[in-house]
């Protein structure tokens, strides 16, 4: 019976877990509806978008981008830019944006994924710096350093979502269906191909995966996804400032990567997690915050490397096994 | 009779109940402490709870103390949009200082509309005092610093007296820099003042020597550098280094002992308009300002936070900040609207950087007269003839 | 004679970045990774520096070999403490530890050092001395002088020393090295020590021209870093041509082209140069 | 039919492969025999695409295949397994094999994002396949083992599956009983064997002679980057060039 039990919750894990993590994101505003709460769990949704992007990107390329930011700026830039100078609606700009940060992905991506390793990763953060730069100096359409302001939110069926309770729900299901799509993906056997590309290219490349097309393709997603995050930051806060898209917001990106684990597509929601809620925590420690926050960066980076979702998808498979012996010789 | 009636609530509190004589009216502070512009956040925070303290050993407000809530921004926007959410629903403090820069202010302004909680911001930049679709809602933000426009005008007055029109312009590229740039733009015309030369520079930069040369070769009567920090004082080593002898005029970000320890021997001469605070012991002995600054520096350097942070034209900025809310707050208490609009009305407070008198219209309150030009002679600050 | 100014600005932070550069490559070639701590390696050069010439008011020849030997110390703890342990040979987790490490390494400089900005003194006397048609300060020559003797040394340690001749195969071919038998260990931590060296005296040349804090280090090893690409990643010669093609052209460009956009013209060059040689200038 | 024309390729001022032809004709194993640096890799390399030869032509049937990216080609219908093996260790045996059917199927990621019903049918039906073709080589019972775990012999084993499971025109396999005992080799070699029943075309890359001699229909003999004997066998075991290429290796060897 309880074997049979094990079967079944194993064999439909995935349904299942998808089923849990709807029920938790309906729940979880009756359970707590303090703003502050729900602001942090709202930024985590919206960062979660650019990290899942930026996984599949990294996690099936094995090449770091320290650039993605700077789609995440397209993104807010665009919307910002759009709704507040030229009056569009905020779904025609979100739109906008978008497609301008696809282009940009193209246009720089045909190029410069012929690099590999440190040179890629330079170049990114490159581009990133570029991008930044228009930002600063660009005053007359960006605001310059002291940012965009008025940007008005968003409003789904007639509903503005201006307040946090309503964004949770939105910015949380636009999370679980790409969070759904990227699980496909990665289930998928293009997927699978993605898989073996990030462990070995020619070893993928002679089993029938188009190499450079992939790259530019995930690089094109990615970007979408960070542009798409932007737009939703710029409408949530209704504000945007060059600062927010600086390479220290790329590492930051990278590093949730990372720390979830690269391929990981829950991964990158945990990565998104620890990053965002980790000054939270070390706040606390006041003087020794720096050393509480990097301390536990290093921490998970030395003892779980292969990221902090295998490593506890690798406990629990330990425990199941353990289990599974233990009913066996009873 | 409603501070009366207030009393009245408060003293049947403390009477009935001793847990609740323990209750504090909390103040959200948050500044930057670890990210870019810590060396201006972290003193800043040190005077906070400076003034608290001292409010407190005087028996607090309304006999209840003060709390006050610190913490970190990061330098951080999206950060401190995050803090501010925390100290209005989590905290539920009475009221907010900080932070310490313009783009981190302008994206608290929603929340605290939202939220409804009034905050005296220690930044430099003017826009997160600007209501209207541009800027976002500014119904309940202050802030305490001079505003841009004021400092710029000071400069432009003293220029336009000593007859120095023809200006060269070095620029930071960064919020502080921009803002300057775009109030002396605007404000030039009625001075009769006109720019030879328009230059900027990265506020991290290393060296300006490229620009200084440009400079050099347009020949204008002045140099006005916009910056706060550093730069400031590399800008004034590079003009030594070329031998410029034109007269070099910093911006109300600088007065500050470590422009002349970073500069050196170049930065003798340098004129800046300044809060007075810098030039207390010269000011005449009828100015209303006189005791309170002595009374701030007294307080200061006995914490010995000159030693590493020396007083500076923005040390007295936070003590302001929360003096503003303080003096609100025993006025009307702590219901926020009415201590909102309590602030915005505070007439003639006599505050550290200045006569604060503030209006719908003007969230600063302070005004030219609030500022005076100062000159760096034999290695300190006096006041500029 | 303008360019001649802009010249030798260039040539000023160009010779720091080169430094910067080679820590870099120095600790690539032993481990095939970026090591993000050599951003904090300079501030701590031009942190020693001050503890000794200012707080203990040392001569300042003293300081900067101070820096180095006491930067080179914190660089093999780093080592040793925190790299050692990892339980990973995945490059990119070790890259993102670094970075990990940078962030408590800065932690410590706030708490020793203060955050707020310090003045630290040159070598010799501040004033200006006018050379070639141009003004340039004698710590920009010092710079110079100081960059050029560094890099002759580190010459003489990789083709003269056994421990350098070591690196060398170390960073040609791992496994090989590890066949014959060459301590892994002790090559990586001496990698780490020369490439703490180098940060340290960069960071204590350039510091009294930039003044000093706690985030000194951050753009100017970002640009030391973007000048090892540019010349390629662990070519040694590349380092230093990368960072004086750095240095002059943001030189160049902020005299000639636009003094706003100059830090975003040095990244352009460096994306075109990429696309053009992905390998770097001077890389295999 | 696969037909290699004076292939060339040259690194540098070496000349690794100097005018190779031979042809592979349907239905056979063809055997690439030669010492080593005789430039068999890189015969190999040419074939997928992943090094592009100096001169000559590579034809599958009409197509030319000189200046097709690897996909392309694995996508005509060449399949191979690695000297070194070539897996993603956190990948299951299972999802190992599936990535051998990659190239049956134009690679879209949207097809994968949206997980249609048809994608999700075909999934299923690669996946019995897969499964019978670990069951062939006997690792179905791993089937949900991580592939790094595995022991080297499986691993081995692994590649051969991944490579079969699509059917291939031809398969080539690089060094397919490398560093496996007689056991495992003699397992690889009946599964060889089964596939030249069934008609399959498989170029054979081996250092094995033993395994050669008993299963190739044609040897082909590489040395210093030339073709020096093709034939049967039992003719290319007479050839005293053969034999002086092979001795003059052991004299080094020895």
């Amino acid at each position: 019976m309880n074997a049979r039990l094990v079967h079944f919750v194993w064999s439909h894990r995935l349904g299942l877990l998808v089923i849990v993590a709807v029920a938790m994101v309906l729940i979880f505003p009756l359970v707590t509806n303090n703003p502050y709460t729900l602001e942090l769990t709202n930024r985590i949704a919206i960062i979660s978008l650019a990290v899942v992007g930026l996984n599949l990107f990294m996690g099936s390329t094995g090449q770091i981008s320290l650039g993605h930011a700077a789609f995440l700026a397209m993104g807010a830039y665009g919307s910002g830019v759009l709704t507040v100078h030229a009056g569009l609606s905020p779904w025609v700009a979100l739109l906008a944006a978008a497609v301008l940060a696809a282009f940009f992905a193209l246009v720089v991506g045909v190029p410069l994924l012929r690099l590999s390793g440190h040179a890629l990763a330079m170049a990114t953060l490159a581009c990133n710096v570029v991008v930044h730069h228009v930002l600063l100096q660009e005053d007359q359409w960006t605001g310059g350093p002291s940012g965009l302001a008025g940007i008005p939110p968003l409003s789904v069926g007639g509903i503005l979502l201006d307040n946090p309770v309503q964004l949770h729900f939105f910015v949380w299901g636009v999370l679980l269906l790409v969070l759904f799509g990227a699980l496909n993906l990665v289930r998928s056997l293009p997927g699978r191909g993605l898989a073996l590309l990030a462990a070995d290219e020619i070893g993928a490349a002679c089993l029938g995966v188009p190499v450079l097309r992939v790259k530019v393709a995930l690089l094109v997603l990615s970007a979408v996804l960070a542009a798409v995050a932007g737009s939703f930051f710029a409408h949530t806060y209704g504000y945007v400032s060059p600062d927010s898209f600086s390479i220290f917001v790329s590492t930051d990106l990278a590093i949730m990567v990372v720390l979830g684990g690269m391929g990981s597509v829950w991964g990158s929601v945990l990565g998104a997690a620890v990053i965002i809620l980790l000054p939270e925590v070390s706040d606390a420690a006041e003087t020794y915050k720096e050393f509480v926050h990097g301390g536990i960066l290093v921490a998970i980076l030395l003892f779980a490397p292969q990221g902090a979702m295998r490593a506890i998808r690798q406990g629990w498979q330990l425990a199941v096994w353990r289990w599974r012996r233990a009913h066996a010789t009873a | 009779m409603r501070r009366t009636l207030w009393w009245l609530v408060a003293g049947m509190l403390l009477s009935a109940a001793p847990v609740f004589a323990k209750e504090t009216i909390k103040i959200g502070a948050f500044f930057d402490l670890s990210g870019r512009a810590a060396f201006i956040g972290t003193p800043t925070k040190l005077v906070a709870e400076m003034v608290v303290e001292a409010l407190n050993a005087a028996g607090g407000v309304g006999g209840k103390k003060l709390e006050l809530v610190i913490a970190d921004t990061e330098g951080d926007p999206a950060k401190a949009a995050t803090i501010a959410t925390r100290f209005i629903h989590k905290d539920q403090v009475v009221a907010i200082v900080g932070p310490t820069l313009t783009d981190e202010g302008m994206n608290v302004k929603k929340i605290v509309h939202t939220g409804r909680t009034p905050v005296v911001m220690t930044v430099g930049g003017d826009p997160v005092i600007l209501d209207g679709e541009k800027f976002g809602p500014a119904r309940w933000v202050f802030k305490s610093p001079q505003r841009s426009s004021t400092a710029v005008e000071r400069l432009f007055t003293y220029l336009k007296e000593k007859g120095l029109t023809e200006v060269a312009l070095l620029t930071a590229d960064d919020g502080f820099g921009k803002d300057g740039l775009r109030w002396m733009e605007a404000l030039a015309p009625r001075f009769g003042i006109t720019f030879v030369a328009k230059e900027a520079f990265g506020a991290r930069d290393t060296d300006m020597t490229a620009q200084l040369t440009r400079i050099k070769h347009a020949a204008p009567k002045a140099l006005v550098v916009w910056t706060i920090g550093p730069a400031g004082a590399i800008v004034a080593k590079n003009r030594q280094q070329l031998g410029m002898t034109v007269p070099l005029f910093q911006s109300h970000g600088l007065p500050d002992p470590k422009y002349i320890e970073l500069a050196g021997a170049a930065s003798e001469g340098t004129r800046m308009p300044a809060t007075k605070l810098l030039v207390v012991d010269e000011l005449p002995e009828g100015d209303p300002q006189k005791p309170v600054i002595q009374d701030f520096v007294r307080r200061y350097t006995e914490r010995g936070y000159h030693k590493q942070f020396p007083i500076n034209t923005h040390s007295g900025y936070a003590w302001d900040a929360i003096m503003l809310i303080v003096k609100a707050m025993e006025k009307v208490g702590t219901e926020p609207e009415a201590l909102r609009s309590a602030i915005e009305t505070t007439k003639d407070y006599v505050g550290v950087s200045g006569t604060y008198n503030l209006s719908p219209e003007d969230h600063n309150g302070l005004g030219v007269d609030s500022m005076v030009m100062v000159e760096v002679r034999d290695g300190r600050f006096v006041l500029a003839r | 004679m303008d360019w001649m100014q802009f010249i030798w600005a260039g040539l000023g932070n160009g010779a720091i970045y080169a430094l910067i550069a080679l820590g870099f490559c120095i600790v690539y070639g032993a481990m095939g990774i970026v090591n993000f701590v050599q951003v904090d390696f300079v501030t701590l050069g031009g942190m020693f520096l001050y503890s000794v010439a200012v707080t203990a008011g040392l001569p300042v020849p003293l300081g900067v070999v101070a820096s180095m030997v006491g930067t080179a110390l914190v660089a093999m703890a780093v080592e040793r403490m925190a790299l050692r342990p990892a339980r990973t040979a995945n490059h990119l987790v070790l890259v993102f530890l670094t970075v990990g490490i940078s962030i408590v390494v800065r932690g410590a400089i706030h708490m020793v050092w203060g955050k707020n900005r310090m003045a630290v003194p040159p070598l010799t006397a501040d004033d200006p001395v006018r050379l070639l048609g141009a003004y340039v300060l004698p710590q920009t020559l010092w710079m110079m002088v100081l960059t050029l003797l560094a890099i002759l040394a580190l010459v003489w340690f990789f083709r003269g020393t056994p421990l350098g001749l070591a690196m060398r195969a170390v960073a040609s071919n791992p496994r090989a090295a590890a066949v014959v038998g060459i301590p892994a260990g002790r090559v990586r931590l001496a990698a780490y020590a020369v490439a703490g060296a180098c940060g340290g005296l960069a960071g204590a040349l350039v510091t009294p021209i930039t003044t000093l804090s706690a985030d000194v280090g951050v753009l100017l090893g970002l640009k030391g870093f973007a000048a090892a690409i540019l010349g390629g990643f662990g070519s040694f010669p590349g380092a230093v041509v990368g960072g004086l093609i750095l240095g002059i052209s943001e030189a160049l460009a902020a005299g000639y082209l636009s003094s706003a956009y100059k830090d975003a013209l040095a990244f352009v060059l460096l994306v075109l140069v990429l696309a053009w040689r992905p390998q770097g200038l001077l890389g295999r | 039919m696969l037909r290699l024309e004076g292939v060339t390729k040259r690194f540098g001022g070496l000349t690794a492969l100097d005018g190779v032809s031979f042809a592979v004709a349907p239905g056979t194993v063809t055997a690439l025999i030669g010492p080593n640096g005789a430039g068999k890799s890189t015969l190999l390399d040419c074939l997928f695409g992943v090094q592009r030869p100096d001169a000559g032509s590579i034809r599958l049937g009409e197509r030319e295949l000189v200046g097709l990216s690897p996909d392309a080609i694995a996508r005509l219908g060449l399949a191979r397994t690695f000297q070194n093996l070539r897996l993603a260790p956190f990948e299951t045996v299972l999802d190992t094999v599936l990535v051998g059917l990659v190239a049956r199927q134009p690679f879209s990621l949207w097809a994968g994002l949206l997980r249609l019903p048809a994608t999700r049918h075909t999934e299923r039906a690669m996946r019995l396949a897969a499964l019978q073709a670990l069951d062939r080589l006997g690792l179905a019972h791993k089937a949900d083992w991580p592939a790094g775990v595995l022991a080297y012999g499986d691993k081995k084993r692994l590649e051969l599956a991944r490579a079969i499971v699509a059917e291939p025109q031809v398969l080539v396999l690089d060094e397919p009983v490398a560093g496996l005992n007689r056991v495992e080799t003699e397992a690889v070699a009946s599964e060889l064997r089964r596939l030249r029943r069934a008609g399959r075309t498989v170029l054979l890359v081996e250092h094995d002679m033993d395994l050669v001699m008993r299963l190739a229909d044609t040897v082909v003999v590489l040395d210093g980057g030339r073709r020096i004997a093709q034939g049967t066998p039992v003719e290319v075991q007479r050839n005293p060039l053969v034999l002086e290429a092979y001795l003059g290796q052991m004299e080094v060897v020895a």
